[in-house]
C-alpha cells in the first residue's frame, strides 16, 4: 500500500503535540507554577500544523481515498487552527482567574481540533464519525470542566446525552445508507448515485429511478440530516445550544460556536452536496424549511434575553441559519453558493469568537464578596465606553459585523450568501434572510446602547493580560480586514470548493 | 457492480429476510429512544443510548452481509470503540454531578433555561 | 486467530444450540480464509427459530432495561441484550465483531455502568419516580416515529420490480478475525489510529473529570 | 499617472493614520509634518493629473472590486473628468494652504495631533468624494465628510457650544442625508447600478416614466433629483436646513475656512452638477434648485447684514454665495456655478483666513464691535481682508466678479428675472455687509478692552504665506480662468463633461447686452461699499439710528429670520409635545399598535418563544425526535 503520509502531518503534529502537552503534565509538574508552558506548546504545535498546510501538495488521497487533502479541507483546517490558537490564548488567563488552570485543557483542546481536521477531509462516513466523535466527547470534557461550577455541570450533562442521542441518529443514518449504496464512502456513493440517476433517466425519460426514490435512502438522508443539524444547532435540533453554550466556561463556549460548526458545515458540505448530491431535490425543501426557522426563531428568542452570554447562544442559532440558507442555494448554484457558505464560516468565526472574548474579559464586581466575577448580564456593559472605550469599541465591530454592518466582515458575508441565494431562483429565502438580520440589529445594538448611551451600574474591569489582547486584536484586525478586502478571500474560498465536485 | 438492496431474497440463498432484521434493530432503536424519552435516571438514558447505538451496529452487520461487504462489520468495529469512550467520559460525568448535586435525575439539571 | 477466541465461540454456539452450528465451527476449524470455500455454504431452515429466539429476547432484554426500575437490573438486562444481538452477528457470519460484542460491550462497558451504578446510592436512586409527567405523550410521539419508520422500510416504490432480480449472492464473507484484521491494519489504518486516540482522549477526559 | 490615481487620497489619509495612532505619544508637537507634506504632493500630483485631463479627457482607474458576485459587481473606482480636475485641484491646493496655515493658528493647542489628523482624513475623504466614479462610494465618503466635519467642529468638545454645535450639524445633515440615502436606493433600484457613467447614459430612457409612493405617480427622474438636491441643501446649508453652518463656526477657523467654506459645503453643488445629466431631464427639478438657491442667496445675505460675530457673518456671506452657485445650476449656468465655486474658493477661504489671523491677534475675540483700527497695527491680515472682499463683492477685476457676473447674467439670460433681481440686490448687499466689516474692524478706534489692545501682533509669517498666495489667486484667478467671458478657459476645459449630458440646451450666444449688464453690477456692488463707508467710517451713528427707526427689521435680522426659534416651536417642541400627548392622552394599546406594534409583537414572539427551552433536557430530546417525526410525515405525505 502506498502511503502518502505527508497527507496527514498536521495531525501527526496535532496529536504529539497533544501528547506533549499531557506528558508536561505527567513529568513536569512540580517545576511550574501555572499552565502557560502548556499553551505555549499548544499553540507552537497548532502554529507549526498551521504553517504546514500551505506546503501540502492538494488534491491527494490516502488510505485508500478515506482521506483527502483538498483545498477545502486545508481552508477548513486553518479556520479550526486559528479559532483553536485563538481560543487558546484567551484561556491562559481566563483558566487561572476561573481557578482551573488545568494542563488536560489544553491536551483535551487540541484533540477536538484534531477530530474537525479529521472531519475536514474525511472521505468516508468511518472517518467522518469517528472525528465527529473525536470531537464532541472532547467537548463533553471541555464543557463540564468547571467542576465545581452548577452551571457548567449541567451543560456537560445536556450536551453528553443530547450529543449521544443524536450521534446514534446520525448512525442510523450512515447503517441505512450504506445498506441502500454498498458503501460508505462518499466518492463512491456520489458516483453511484449519480449513476443510478442516469441510468434512471435513460431508462425511463424524467423519472427518478427506483434506488433514488428509495424510501430507506430517504429515510437515511432525514436521519443524517437530524444528525448534522444537531452539530450545527438548527431548529428543531438546537435545544441544547443555549443551556450548555450558558453554562460551558466561556472560553470553550467561544470555540464551541465556531469550530464544532463549522465542522459540521464541512460535513454537511461533503455529504450533502458531494455524496447526496443527487437527492438535492429531497434535502432542498427540508433544509430551506430549517433553515428559515432556524435563523427566526434564533434571532426572535434572542431578543428577550438578558443575559449576554445566552443571548450570543441564540445569535449563533441564527447565524446557523443563514450559512443554511446558503447549502440550500448551492444545491442549485454549486460553487457560488457553497463558496459563499465557506466565506461566511470564516468571517463569523472570527467575528463570532471576538464578540465572545470581549464577553469574557469583561468582569465585573459582585456585590456581596466584592470578588470580581465574570460579567454575563445585559446591565454588566453598560458604560463600558467611559470606562474602557477601546474594549468598547472593539465590541461595536464585532457587533456591527454580527449584525452586517459595512464594512465589516459580516457584511460582506452575508452579501455573498443572499445573493448566491438570490442567483439561485430563491428570493423569497433571501428576503426572509434580510428580514431577519433586520430583527437581529434590535439586540446586537441594543448591547452597544448599553455600552455608549448608559451610565455604568455595576464596577467593571477588563481583562488585561498580553495573550488575550493579542487575540482580541487579530480578531478586530480580521474582521474589519476582510470587510474592507473581501474579494481576495472570495477568491480562495471559491478556488477551496471547486475542487469538491 | 452495483449492490441494491433487497427485501425479498431467494429462499434458497438464506431463511430470513432481511426485513427481519430492520424490524429488529427498528424495534430496539425504538426501545432505546423511549428510554432517553422517558428515564428520569440518567444512568439508564446512556444505556438506552448504548442500545440506539446497538441498533444501528445490527443494521451494519446486516447489511454487510447481504452485501458481502466487510466495511458494516470494521464500522461496528469502529462504533464500539466511540461506545466505550462515550461510555466512559459519560460516566465519568455522572460521577461527578453526583458528587456535586447527589442526584442523577436529569430533570433536576434545569438550571439553565428561557 | 487466537484459539481462545475459537474456544470461546464455539462455546457459545454450543450453549444456544444454534443449528448450524456445525458448519460453523467446521469453517472455523479451516486456517483457509478465502472467501471462495464458503460459497457453497447453505443456510438452513432451523436458522431462522434462531434468529427468532435471539431477536425476541434481544427486544425483551431492551423493554427490561428501558423499564426496570432498579438500574442495577437495568445493567443486567442489558448485558443480556447485549448477549442476544451478539447471536445475531454470529448468525449473519460476523464472528469476530460477536466475540467483541461480548468482550467490550457486555464485558468491559456494562462493567463499568455497573461499577458507577454501584458507587452511586443504589437504594435511594431506586425508590425514586422513574419516569417523567410527560412519558405517555414521549411514548405516543415514539411510537408514530415507528410508524413512519416500519413505513419507510417495508413501502415497495412503485417501480421497484426490477430491483429484486440483481441481488447479489448473500453471506459469502466471513467476519473472521483475519479477515478484519487484515482490512484493519491495511485499509482502515487511519480510522483505527483516531479511534486509539478517542480512547486515549476518553481517559484523559474521564480522569480529569472525575478525580476530586 | 492613470495607475496613480489612488496615491492622491491615499497620502493625506496615510499622514492621518500615523499621525492620529503616534501623535500623541511621540510626533507631539510636530505633528504637522506628515498631514502637510502628505498634502502638498497630494496637490502637486493633482496638478499633474489636471494637466493630464487637459491634454487626454478623462481619467479611469479600478482600484479593485470590493465585492463581485455574478453581475453584481462593486468596483472601488477612481475617475477623473474636468469637472473632477478642477475639484481635485481646489481641494488639495485649499487644503494644502490651510494646513500650512494651521501650523500658525493651532500652535500650543492641546489637540494639535488630532487637528492635524482629523483635517487630514477630512482632505481625503473630499478628495475620495469628488474621485469616486459611482455613487455608492459618494455616498460613503459624503458621509465620511460629514463626520469629519462632526469631529472638527467639535475639536474644543469641552465648550458646550462647540460640542452643541457639532450635534447641531450632524442632525441636521442626517435630514439631508436621509433624502439623498433615498435617491441613491431609487437609482439603483431604477437602473440596476450605481455606476456615474451607465446611469448617465442611460437616462433618456426613463424621461417621463412615473413612480408610485403613498399612492400618488411622481415623476422618476424628478424625484430621483428632488431626493439627491435634498443631500445638498443638506451639506451645502441652504434654506431650510441652513441653520448649522453658522454655529459651525465654533469649531476653529481653519476649519471653517476649509470645511465650511472652501470645500465640503461645495460638495452640493459638486454632487448637483455631477448629476447634470439628470437634472437636464429632469426640469421642474432644476427650477427648484434654483428657486431655493435664489431664495437662499438674499435671504442668507439679509442676515449677513446684521451680524456682529466676525465669523457669523462669513458664514451667511457663504451660504448666499453657495445660494449664486445652485441658482446658477437652476438657470442653467453650469459653467458659471463651477467656476463661482472656484473662485469663491479662493477668496472665501482667504476671508476666513484673514479673519482667523485678526481673531489670532485679538486672543481669541470674535465680536467685531470690540474690534477697530487694526488697519495699522495689522496690515498685512488688512491687505489680504481687503482684497478677499473686494473680490467678495464683485470688484472687477477680481476673482468673485467674474463669476457672479457671469451668473447674474445666465440667469438674465435665461429668463429668470426675478431671481435676477433678487441676485442684484444682493451684490448690493454683500459689498455692504462685507465692507461693514472691513469698516468695523479696521477702520476708527479701537473698541475692545485696553488689556487686549496691548498684546495685538501680526501673525507669524506661516499664517501669512497662505494668505498672501490665496489674496494672489484671489485676483488672478477670475480673469485668467473666465476671461473673456463665457469663452474663457473654465468654459473650454469644463466643456468635455457637460458635452456628455444629453439634450443640455446650451444658453444663448449673445453678448448682447452683457457689457450693460456688466457695467450695472458694477455700480451696485461700488454703490453697496459706499453706503457701508457712509454707515460705518462717515457717519458712524447712523446704523444705531437706524435700527432704532426700524427695531422689528433690525430685530429680524439679527436674530436670523427666528429661524432657530421657529424650528424649536415648528418641530422641536412639537414633537415633544405631541410625544407628552401620546403618553398621557393615548391609550397604551393605541401607541402599541401604531408605534411599537411590530417590535412590541416581536417582543412578545419572544417571550412566548423563549418558554419552550424548558431546561429539561430530556423535552430537548423530545424536541429532537418531534422534528424527524414531522419532516418524515410530510416524506410520507408529499413522496
Amino acid at each position: 500500500m502506498n502511503l502518502n503520509w505527508t497527507a496527514i502531518l498536521p495531525e501527526i503534529f496535532i496529536t504529539l503535540t497533544a501528547l506533549g502537552v499531557l506528558g508536561i503534565d505527567l513529568f513536569y509538574t512540580r517545576y511550574q507554577k501555572d499552565k502557560t508552558l502548556n499553551a505555549i506548546v499548544t499553540l507552537s504545535g497548532m502554529g507549526i500544523a498551521f504553517l504546514l498546510l500551505p506546503f501540502l501538495s492538494a488534491k491527494t488521497q490516502i488510505f485508500t481515498s478515506l482521506f483527502v487533502l483538498d483545498p477545502l479541507a486545508i481552508f477548513f483546517k486553518m479556520v479550526f487552527l486559528i479559532s483553536g490558537s485563538m481560543t487558546a490564548l484567551i484561556s491562559i488567563n481566563y483558566l487561572k482567574m476561573e481557578g482551573f488552570d488545568l494542563g488536560e485543557y489544553y491536551g483535551v483542546l487540541l484533540f477536538s481540533i484534531l477530530g474537525m481536521m479529521v472531519m475536514a477531509s474525511a472521505n468516508d462516513f468511518i472517518l467522518i464519525y469517528l472525528g465527529l466523535e473525536l470531537m464532541t466527547v472532547s467537548f463533553y470534557v471541555l464543557s463540564g470542566f468547571f467542576k465545581t461550577d452548577l452551571r457548567s455541570n449541567e451543560a456537560a450533562l445536556k450536551y453528553l446525552i443530547l450529543g449521544g442521542f443524536a450521534s446514534a441518529l446520525f448512525l442510523y443514518g450512515i447503517s441505512l445508507l450504506y445498506g441502500v449504496t454498498g458503501s460508505t464512502e462518499i466518492s463512491y456513493i456520489a458516483g453511484y448515485l449519480t449513476e443510478q440517476t442516469r441510468t434512471g433517466a435513460d431508462s425511463v425519460a424524467g423519472v427518478t429511478s427506483a434506488v433514488l426514490s428509495h424510501p430507506l435512502l430517504s429515510l437515511s438522508l432525514i436521519m443524517l440530516l437530524a444528525g448534522l443539524c444537531f452539530k450545527v444547532a438548527a431548529v428543531p435540533f438546537h435545544m441544547w445550544t443555549p443551556d450548555v453554550y450558558e453554562g460551558a466556561p466561556t472560553s470553550v463556549t467561544a470555540f464551541m460556536s465556531v469550530g464544532p460548526k463549522a465542522a459540521g458545515f464541512v460535513v454537511m458540505l461533503r455529504v450533502l452536496l458531494v455524496a447526496l448530491g443527487a437527492l438535492e431535490k429531497q434535502w432542498m425543501v427540508i433544509l430551506a424549511v430549517i433553515s428559515i426557522l432556524t435563523m427566526t426563531l434564533g434571532n426572535i428568542v434572542a431578543i428577550a434575553q438578558q443575559n449576554v452570554k445566552r443571548m450570543l447562544a441564540y445569535s449563533s442559532i441564527a447565524h446557523a441559519g443563514y450559512i443554511l440558507l446558503g447549502i440550500v442555494a448551492s444545491a442549485r448554484v454549486l460553487t457560488a453558493g457553497s463558496a459563499s457558505v465557506v466565506f461566511y464560516i470564516l468571517s463569523y468565526a472570527f467575528m463570532n469568537l471576538g464578540a465572545f472574548t470581549v464577553l469574557l474579559a469583561l468582569r465585573k464586581e459582585d456585590k456581596q464578596t466584592g470578588l470580581m466575577v465574570p460579567a454575563m448580564d445585559l446591565e454588566d456593559f453598560s458604560g463600558l465606553s467611559k470606562r474602557d472605550p477601546l474594549t468598547a469599541f472593539l465590541m461595536l465591530i464585532f457587533m456591527f459585523s454580527l449584525t452586517g454592518i459595512p464594512p465589516t466582515a459580516g457584511f460582506v458575508g452575508k452579501f455573498y450568501l443572499f445573493m448566491s441565494a438570490v442567483d439561485a431562483n430563491l428570493v423569497w429565502l433571501a428576503v426572509i434572510g434580510v428580514i431577519n438580520s433586520a430583527i437581529s440589529a434590535y439586540y446586537y445594538l441594543r448591547i452597544l446602547v448599553y455600552i455608549y448611551m448608559k451610565e455604568p451600574k455595576v464596577v467593571q474591569s477588563v481583562d488585561n493580560s498580553s495573550s488575550l489582547w493579542v487575540a482580541l486584536y487579530v480578531m478586530a484586525l480580521a474582521t474589519l480586514l476582510i470587510g474592507i478586502l473581501p474579494n481576495l478571500l472570495f477568491n480562495v474560498a471559491r478556488a477551496s470548493v471547486v475542487s469538491l465536485f | 457492480m452495483p449492490y441494491i438492496l433487497c427485501f425479498t431474497v431467494n429462499r434458497f440463498m438464506s431463511p430470513i429476510p432481511l426485513s427481519y432484521y430492520l424490524v429488529v434493530s427498528t424495534l430496539i432503536f425504538f426501545i432505546g429512544m423511549l428510554g432517553v424519552l422517558t428515564r428520569r435516571n440518567v444512568l439508564i438514558i446512556l444505556m438506552s443510548i448504548e442500545l440506539m447505538l446497538n441498533a444501528a451496529n445490527i443494521n451494519f452487520i446486516v447489511f454487510s452481509y447481504y452485501l458481502n461487504s466487510l466495511r458494516g462489520q470494521i464500522f461496528v468495529f469502529f462504533v464500539m470503540t466511540v461506545a466505550a469512550a462515550e461510555a466512559a467520559v459519560g460516566l465519568a460525568v455522572i460521577v461527578y454531578l453526583f458528587r456535586n448535586k447527589n442526584t442523577v435525575n436529569d430533570d433536576e439539571f434545569s438550571l439553565m433555561r428561557w | 486467530m487466537s484459539q481462545k477466541n475459537e474456544r470461546i465461540l464455539s462455546y457459545l454456539l454450543k450453549s444456544i444450540k444454534y443449528p448450524g452450528k456445525q458448519q460453523i465451527t467446521s469453517c472455523l476449524s479451516r486456517r483457509d480464509t478465502s472467501v471462495k470455500k464458503y460459497a457453497s455454504f447453505k443456510h438452513e431452515e432451523k436458522d431462522l427459530t434462531a434468529f427468532l429466539i435471539f431477536s425476541t429476547l434481544a427486544i425483551l432484554g431492551a423493554l427490561l432495561t428501558v423499564t426496570a426500575r432498579n438500574p442495577i437490573y437495568s445493567v443486567l438486562f442489558l448485558a443480556m441484550t447485549f448477549l442476544q444481538i451478539s447471536g445475531l452477528y454470529a448468525l449473519l457470519q460476523a464472528e469476530f465483531i460477536a466475540i467483541v460484542q461480548i468482550a467490550v460491550y457486555a464485558g468491559a462497558i456494562m462493567v463499568l455502568f455497573l461499577f458507577v451504578v454501584m458507587f452511586l446510592d443504589v437504594k435511594e436512586i431506586a425508590t425514586e419516580k422513574n419516569f417523567h409527567p410527560i412519558a405517555p405523550v414521549c411514548l405516543i410521539l415514539a411510537l408514530v416515529l415507528l410508524g413512519e419508520f416500519l413505513v419507510f422500510i417495508f413501502y415497495k416504490p412503485s417501480r421497484e420490480g426490477g430491483l429484486s432480480e440483481t441481488v447479489t449472492a448473500v453471506g459469502q464473507i466471513y467476519g473472521t478475525a483475519e479477515n478484519i484484521g487484515r482490512t484493519l491494519f491495511s485499509q482502515y489504518l487511519l480510522p483505527f489510529e483516531v479511534a486509539s486516540i478517542l480512547l486515549l482522549m476518553a481517559i484523559v477526559g474521564a480522569v480529569v473529570l472525575a478525580k476530586r | 499617472m492613470e495607475t496613480m490615481l489612488w496615491v492622491i487620497p491615499a497620502l493625506p489619509l496615510l499622514a492621518s493614520i500615523v499621525t492620529i495612532l503616534g501623535g500623541k505619544r511621540w510626533i507631539r508637537e510636530k505633528s504637522h509634518w506628515l498631514p502637510c507634506i502628505g498634502v502638498g504632493i497630494s496637490f502637486l500630483l493633482s496638478l499633474i493629473t489636471f494637466f493630464q485631463v487637459w491634454n487626454r479627457g478623462t481619467l479611469h482607474q479600478v482600484l479593485y472590486s470590493w465585492i463581485s458576485s455574478g453581475d453584481f459587481q462593486v468596483n472601488l473606482t477612481l475617475q477623473v473628468d474636468p469637472l473632477t480636475a478642477v475639484m481635485v485641484v481646489v481641494v488639495s491646493g485649499v487644503s494644502f494652504l490651510i494646513h500650512i496655515y494651521s501650523i500658525g493658528y493651532m500652535h500650543g493647542d492641546e489637540g494639535y495631533h488630532r487637528f492635524f489628523s482629523f483635517i487630514s482624513l477630512f482632505t481625503f475623504s473630499m478628495l475620495m468624494l469628488v474621485l469616486s466614479a459611482d455613487f455608492l462610494l459618494l455616498y460613503v465618503f459624503w458621509e465620511a465628510v460629514g463626520l469629519c466635519s462632526y469631529l472638527l467642529i467639535g475639536h474644543w468638545y469641552y465648550k458646550k457650544s462647540a460640542a452643541d454645535a457639532g450635534k447641531k450639524a450632524f442632525i441636521v445633515n442626517r435630514v439631508g442625508d436621509f433624502g439623498f440615502g433615498l435617491g441613491v436606493m431609487l437609482l439603483f433600484t431604477t437602473f440596476g447600478t450605481l455606476d456615474y457613467q451607465t446611469i448617465f447614459s442611460r437616462s433618456g430612457e426613463f424621461v417621463g416614466k412615473t413612480f408610485p409612493m403613498f399612492g400618488i405617480e411622481f415623476d422618476l427622474l424628478t424625484l430621483t433629483c428632488l431626493l439627491l438636491f435634498m443631500g445638498a441643501i443638506g451639506k451645502s446649508a441652504q434654506f431650510p436646513l441652513h441653520v448649522w453652518l453658522p454655529d459651525a463656526m465654533e469649531g476653529p477657523t481653519p476649519v471653517s475656512a476649509l470645511i465650511h467654506a472652501a470645500t465640503m459645503v461645495t460638495a452640493g453643488v459638486y454632487l448637483v452638477a455631477r448629476c447634470y445629466p439628470l437634472y437636464n431631464l429632469a426640469p421642474k427639478a432644476l427650477f427648484i434648485v434654483a428657486l431655493i438657491g435664489g431664495f437662499t442667496v438674499f435671504f442668507a445675505a439679509t442676515i449677513g447684514l446684521v451680524q456682529n460675530d466676525i465669523k457669523r457673518v462669513l458664514a451667511y456671506s457663504t451660504i448666499s454665495q453657495l445660494g449664486y452657485m445652485f441658482m446658477a445650476l437652476g438657470v442653467g449656468a453650469y459653467v458659471a456655478a463651477i467656476f463661482h465655486l472656484v473662485t469663491h474658493a479662493f477668496f472665501k477661504a482667504l476671508l476666513f483666513l484673514a479673519s482667523g489671523s485678526v481673531i489670532h491677534a485679538l486672543g481669541g475675540e470674535q465680536d467685531m464691535r470690540n474690534m477697530g483700527g487694526l488697519k495699522d497695527k495689522i496690515p498685512g491680515t488688512y491687505w489680504a481682508f481687503l482684497i478677499g472682499a473686494l473680490a467678495l463683492a464683485g470688484i472687477p477685476p477680481l476673482a468673485g466678479f467674474w463669476s457672479k457676473d457671469e451668473i447674474l447674467m445666465g440667469t438674465f439670460k435665461a429668463g429668470y428675472y426675478v431671481l435676477w433681481i433678487l441676485g442684484s440686490a444682493t451684490a448690493f448687499m454683500t459689498a455692504f455687509y462685507i465692507f461693514r466689516l472691513i469698516f468695523m474692524t479696521f477702520f476708527g478706534d479701537f473698541r475692545g478692552r485696553h488689556g487686549v489692545e496691548h498684546p495685538i501682533h501680526e501673525s507669524p509669517p506661516v499664517m501669512l504665506y497662505p494668505l498672501t498666495v490665496l489674496a494672489i489667486l484671489s485676483i488672478f484667478a477670475g480673469w485668467m480662468l473666465g476671461f473673456p467671458p463665457e469663452h474663457g478657459f473654465i468654459h473650454t476645459f469644463l466643456a468635455p463633461t457637460l458635452a456628455e449630458t444629453q439634450g443640455t440646451a446650451p444658453l444663448p450666444e449673445t453678448t448682447e447686452g452683457g457689457a450693460g449688464l456688466m457695467f450695472f453690477s458694477i455700480l451696485v456692488a461700488a454703490l453697496g461699499i459706499l453706503t457701508a463707508w457712509m454707515f460705518y467710517v462717515k457717519r458712524p451713528e447712523m446704523p444705531v439710528r437706524f435700527a432704532e427707526t426700524y427695531p422689528s427689521t433690525y430685530d429680524w435680522l439679527l436674530h436670523k429670520y427666528w429661524f432657530d426659534e421657529i424650528y424649536d416651536t415648528l418641530f422641536v417642541n412639537p414633537t415633544k409635545q405631541f410625544a407628552n400627548f401620546l403618553w398621557q392622552g393615548f391609550d397604551d394599546s393605541v401607541i402599541d399598535g401604531v408605534i411599537n406594534g411590530i417590535a412590541r409583537g416581536i417582543d412578545v414572539m419572544s417571550a412566548k418563544l423563549r418558554r419552550l427551552q424548558s431546561g429539561y433536557l430530556q423535552q430537548y430530546a423530545l424536541s429532537m425526535v418531534i422534528g424527524v417525526i414531522v419532516i418524515l410525515g410530510i416524506y410520507l405525505l408529499i413522496v
